[in-house]
């Protein structure tokens, strides 16, 4: 078998900003509104990346590189399908709707990143790798057997395909035809191992055939390719045909996260090469080519970024912190007689001050 | 009222739950056609059909972790593990997913799921299946831990589970599945999670037991009352919580009290009991929380467990030591 | 891709016990050896399953019909190479050397059944559903870091494929190249789940495209085709190509165990139809077929085996049983203080005669 | 003698195990070039070779089974998983495979494993990196659990790990890693497993705590001790199996103990050592036994987990309710 061959990788817009595919389904405006997310993205995850060396936010895990895979994953879903993606996944959760005050708020300890807003069906993101995808197996399952017409799609990395979860769900998902669509993003590192030390096979797309499903492979930094893969593989989903496997192929551009230094482990060679194409500047270089956007109009869509990033920062510095005491509230439905003597206990030290650590 | 055993009691309440609330399913290895490996699901795919009684594929992370979605999707999922042993192939969707979501999404999503899974030795099974590891789960936020050891608590408990809107792990003492029977309401009944149950009334010495060792700790509390010594039993039936008030209750009248469990000894559920018991009733105790257990021992193979079991004379034994001390 | 053109089925003689294709690596005393351990091994079985009905072993996990899986996979090894296999697997553990009267003094309920013999690699039979093929990953890479020249092979049935330890398994295998020979007997049932529901894909050995290693589908019925793959996979495996899936395809002719009753999920029409090629018949009608047995030496072939097997419940019902107190002896290399007064206790107790239960 | 901390020591004990014995291998995420996310590893695999400094892929059952077989197979694997609540992913393999082989083999092999891990709270890491879930593994026979809370320690119970012929579970305090230095022996030494250290002398209170709750545990000892109670500190270093004497002598001689641990209260270890203290010291106990522990909530988010560890005020509360009792 030609895994090449079998499993090509699907472009539209090529690293250089050239239209080498399809973009028929996809209006100027579209692309347009996209490149704002992009760039709103972008700028917000470098101010992160920034606050956290300032010290004024905690650990913090950059998606710069990989807006393109989020974002056009999520645009091809419908308002009420389900997204269940990791603690990378914030260009995703943004773009369906969490405030961009929300990624900072989490990496400043605040409980409340966690609730994603009610109007937004996404699960919390998710640390234990490849957990999440069973859970999407789960919620895509119960659409199908409410008859709810939602579809559930999970993000995972190219690490995340070691793990026992995600073979499980693939397998489960194919065998009750549940209708999830599993998107890998292969930014190629999982912290500091290379995807060829994470596996020994060309591709992950190709382990769709172990469970008899749909594997894709796309340029996971072309955000047309993205779209317009999705927009059609979610619908085929949605009508039944199963589960589905995309390999969304990109790179991580920066740092595992705000503490790890990849300079221990990748060249940076490797780095300065596949910059280039990242999606926001392929995405740049292929609107003003095409005249779609002028220079002017760009600076103002990174003016515009830097004033919503702005603001999201403002709100999450001025977020109230969370009544400690809430850490007893939401373990149960209500409180044991245990945690009750517990949080009463744990309210008379904080009256008595009690916050000193020694 | 018929007069069911455990088994048929659990099989009685799963039939209720599913003809009362659509959203319930049931979803594990073999619970479908074959009914379950002990027939807890008997003929349960006959009357609701294989989109509500599961076959899943032989994964246990995944029988778990896609009950996790489901129940966060509307379903309430009743999982089975085929036997407790192999649980430890979910813990982790048990300890970081499932028991989790409800604190780590603030309240916005809860998990409704009961897992079932027999447990317990005294049946010759192999290796590994009847592990009693319930001190794992008690020691894990986010989830109650269930026991029955007779048929009316069985379904009451059941019903109770399935109703509880977190994650419940419902354990079944497999000795006790078909052992005896007793008279069980037709109808809808809830046995409350979080109380425990006097098994029986007595003032010297409290005897705390669960699931498989209730009959055990009755039988030996019988012997006891012969030789002239007044032995209150204490069935705990939820584990986690525990209920800390009826088992201070008792110990602040009896002054005495043996913990029996057939989890390996060294940090069982014993052990809280125990820790508890010292805490809250110091002043009334007469002698030290004794504690008969399994040995710290993997499980042992069929010609030993029953030496290996805690049995009536190794619980007399102990009432003998608490009394004499 | 067309699965099943990529993945026939490899077979030496056919259902009817014709000669279908080359055994031009197996002398005729080869050929008959293996009859011989088949027909033992089909012996011990049934007896072992009577013995159970009779009470006099507890419960018990017939192989009948997979003996030519298990026969002809070891027979490829060498001596010192590892298996690792599961409860289903003495046929395997037979043939390797381990005394006939293990697998009833296992179901006996003895501790001495996990006492492999010292003179044979092989692991204690697995409970856990696909944990041994871990093992066989680790010892086989011990063998390539020591520079032993050993493979591992290992075990498990087609339930066990779903399982993600058999995922992770393959996935590092085939990453340190660990010379490790994965050996599932598809015998089309996991208790009561048949393989259409276990996955939703046609073959097991597809599987092994996603780790982009060797996958083969054989005859699980046939043993000279099992051998014969097997001593050219196991060959090569040694010689470091990395690690190969096997599936061989069979039938759970009976029962999942003593404790199972087939009857309540799958069809009597599909037992009668699949048992027409179960291994010992066919290898039976190839030998008398082509002459080389008679029907008289067969006769006798069927003696010696019930002979063999009579000596085996012998040594089982005579075997001493071990001092209760050795429960105590194997946690680890030596007793801790609690286990030291733990033991002091059972022993007490044991010598109070207090053996009796309540 | 050099002057370093916990993780220095831990990586030149690493260093000085391979270096010593071929067979002595380290496998786990990112523990090659990256050197380990806390650099416990750092430069190994320059000295050693990627053959026995592997970069495993992303699945800890795989790092934890494949090291049973590595053990068997005459290796002396030291496994690392990168936070210790992911160890929840190995359950299986560590509960029923490493734990259980010498037994399940009636001593034909055996697993000279040594599983290590970062644990516990104080270093603001996102949910699930921060869990204290020891409890499970003192429950679990046939595995070692080892915790060090010095750079001395660190060393010399690293090295009696690898040397012992059982897995062995040794988890490290994370906040602990770089906090103080300490002289450490250049030469091998080994801190034998089962021996509890009593940190520091004193009469009145027995203070038991482990790895990261050392240092809390001293400084409430010298506060209290600033406030007239004599306090004994004592280290235990081997959770399972525990030195029951060294903690029984020292309540029997002053007649009151507390423990600290930063797990979730109920059936945490700190149970065991109560119900173990007031089964061996009962008459000696002048009060309960007390627990200053996590709450039995997930463990919280950064904003909260200051106030949510035990910290010296609540550790000199229970030392007061003690004296007071
Ligand atoms: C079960 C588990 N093991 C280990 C970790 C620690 N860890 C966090 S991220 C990571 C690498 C993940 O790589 P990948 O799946 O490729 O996702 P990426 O970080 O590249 O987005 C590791 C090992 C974890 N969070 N969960
Ligand atoms: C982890 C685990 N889950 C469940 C079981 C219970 N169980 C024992 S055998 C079996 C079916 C196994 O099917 P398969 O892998 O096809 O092997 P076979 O029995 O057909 O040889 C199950 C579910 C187990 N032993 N281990
Ligand atoms: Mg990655
Ligand atoms: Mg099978």
């Amino acid at each position: 078998m030609d895994i090449a061959q079998e499993f090509p990788i699907r472009q539209v817009i090529d690293a250089d900003g050239q239209l080498v595919g399809d973009r028929s389904s996809v209006s100027d405006d579209q692309v347009k509104d996209f490149y704002r997310w992009l760039v709103t993205l972008r700028t917000l995850d470098q101010r992160a990346w920034n606050l956290q060396r300032q010290g004024r936010i905690g650990t913090y895990p950059p998606f710069s590189g990989q807006e393109a895979a989020q974002v056009g994953a999520v645009a091809a879903l419908q308002k009420d399908d389900w997204i269940c993606g990791s603690y990378r996944d914030w260009a995703a959760l943004s773009y369906a709707g969490v405030p961009l005050s929300y990624p900072l708020l989490n990496s400043m300890g605040h409980a409340v990143a966690g609730r994603i807003p009610d109007e937004i069906n996404a699960l919390p993101v998710q640390v234990v790798i490849a957990a999440q995808t069973l859970h999407a197996v789960g919620l895509a399952w119960s659409s199908k057997l409410q008859n709810q017409g939602r579809v559930a799609l999970t993000f995972f990395g190219d690490g995340a395909t070691s793990q026992g979860d995600f073979h499980e769900s693939l397998n489960l998902a194919s065998v009750v035809k549940a209708p999830v669509v599993f998107v890998c993003q292969n930014n190629q590192w999982a912290i500091s191992v290379p995807i060829s030390r994470q596996m020994n096979s060309q591709t992950i797309a190709q382990r769709a055939v172990a469970y008899n499903i749909e594997g894709i492979r796309v340029d996971g930094n072309d955000i047309l390719a993205v779209y317009q893969t999705l927009k059609d593989v979610v619908g085929r989903v949605r009508e039944g045909q199963g589960p589905v496997l995309i390999e969304a192929v990109t790179y991580r551009l920066g740092a595992h996260t705000t503490a790890d230094d990849p300079t221990r482990y990748r060249p940076s060679e490797e780095e300065q090469r596949l910059r280039y194409g990242e999606p926001v500047a392929r995405l740049r270089r292929y609107l003003l080519s095409s005249g779609l956007l002028t220079e002017d109009e760009n600076k103002q869509v990174e003016e515009e970024a830097k004033a919503r990033v702005e603001e999201a920062v403002q709100a999450a510095e001025t977020f109230p912190k969370g009544a400690p005491e809430d850490v007893f509230n939401h373990v149960y439905a209500d409180l044991t007689p245990q945690l009750q003597a517990q949080r009463a206990e744990f309210q008379r030290r904080m009256q008595q001050g009690g916050t000193a650590r020694g | 009222m018929a007069n069911l055993t455990i088994i048929q009691a659990i099989n009685q309440a799963l039939a209720q739950a599913m003809e009362q609330d659509p959203r319930v399913m049931v979803l594990g290895e073999d619970v479908g056609k074959n009914g379950g490996v002990f027939r807890a699901t008997d003929g349960l795919v006959d009357r609701f059909g294989e989109h509500r009684v599961v076959d899943t594929p032989l994964a246990e992370s995944a029988i778990v972790g896609s009950s996790v979605g489901l129940a966060i999707g509307g379903m309430r999922p009743v999982a089975e593990i085929q036997f407790f042993g192999f649980i430890y192939e979910t813990m982790d969707q048990i300890g970081t997913q499932a028991s989790r979501i409800r604190f780590r999404s603030q309240g916005r999503y809860h998990v409704p799921l009961v897992i079932r899974a027999p447990y317990g030795g005294g049946v010759r099974t192999p290796e590994i299946h009847s592990d009693s590891i319930e001190a794992f789960f008690a020691h894990s936020p986010g989830i109650k831990v269930v026991t029955p050891s007779t048929p009316y608590d069985a379904k009451g408990l059941l019903l109770a589970s399935i109703q509880d809107p977190d994650p419940v792990l419902f354990i079944e003492p497999m000795r006790l599945y078909r052992a005896f029977r007793e008279e069980v309401p037709e109808e809808w009944y809830e046995v409350p999670l979080g109380k425990a149950r006097i098994a029986r009334g007595g003032n010297q010495v409290t005897l705390i037991a669960w699931g498989p060792m209730v009959p055990v700790a009755e039988k030996a509390a019988e012997q006891a009352a012969q030789g002239g010594v007044s032995v209150e039993v204490i069935d705990l039936r939820t584990l986690s919580p525990l209920d800390v008030e009826t088992i201070t209750d008792s110990v602040e009248k009896t002054g005495r009290a043996v913990v029996v469990h057939e989890a390996v000894r060294t940090g069982g559920l014993g052990a809280e009991v125990a820790a508890t018991i010292q805490e809250r009733a110091f002043l009334s105790l007469e002698a030290p929380v004794m504690r008969v257990t399994g040995y710290d021992t993997p499980f042992p193979v069929p010609s030993v467990e029953d030496l290996w079991l805690p049995d009536t004379g190794r619980v007399l034994a102990a009432i003998q030591a608490a009394m004499n001390y």
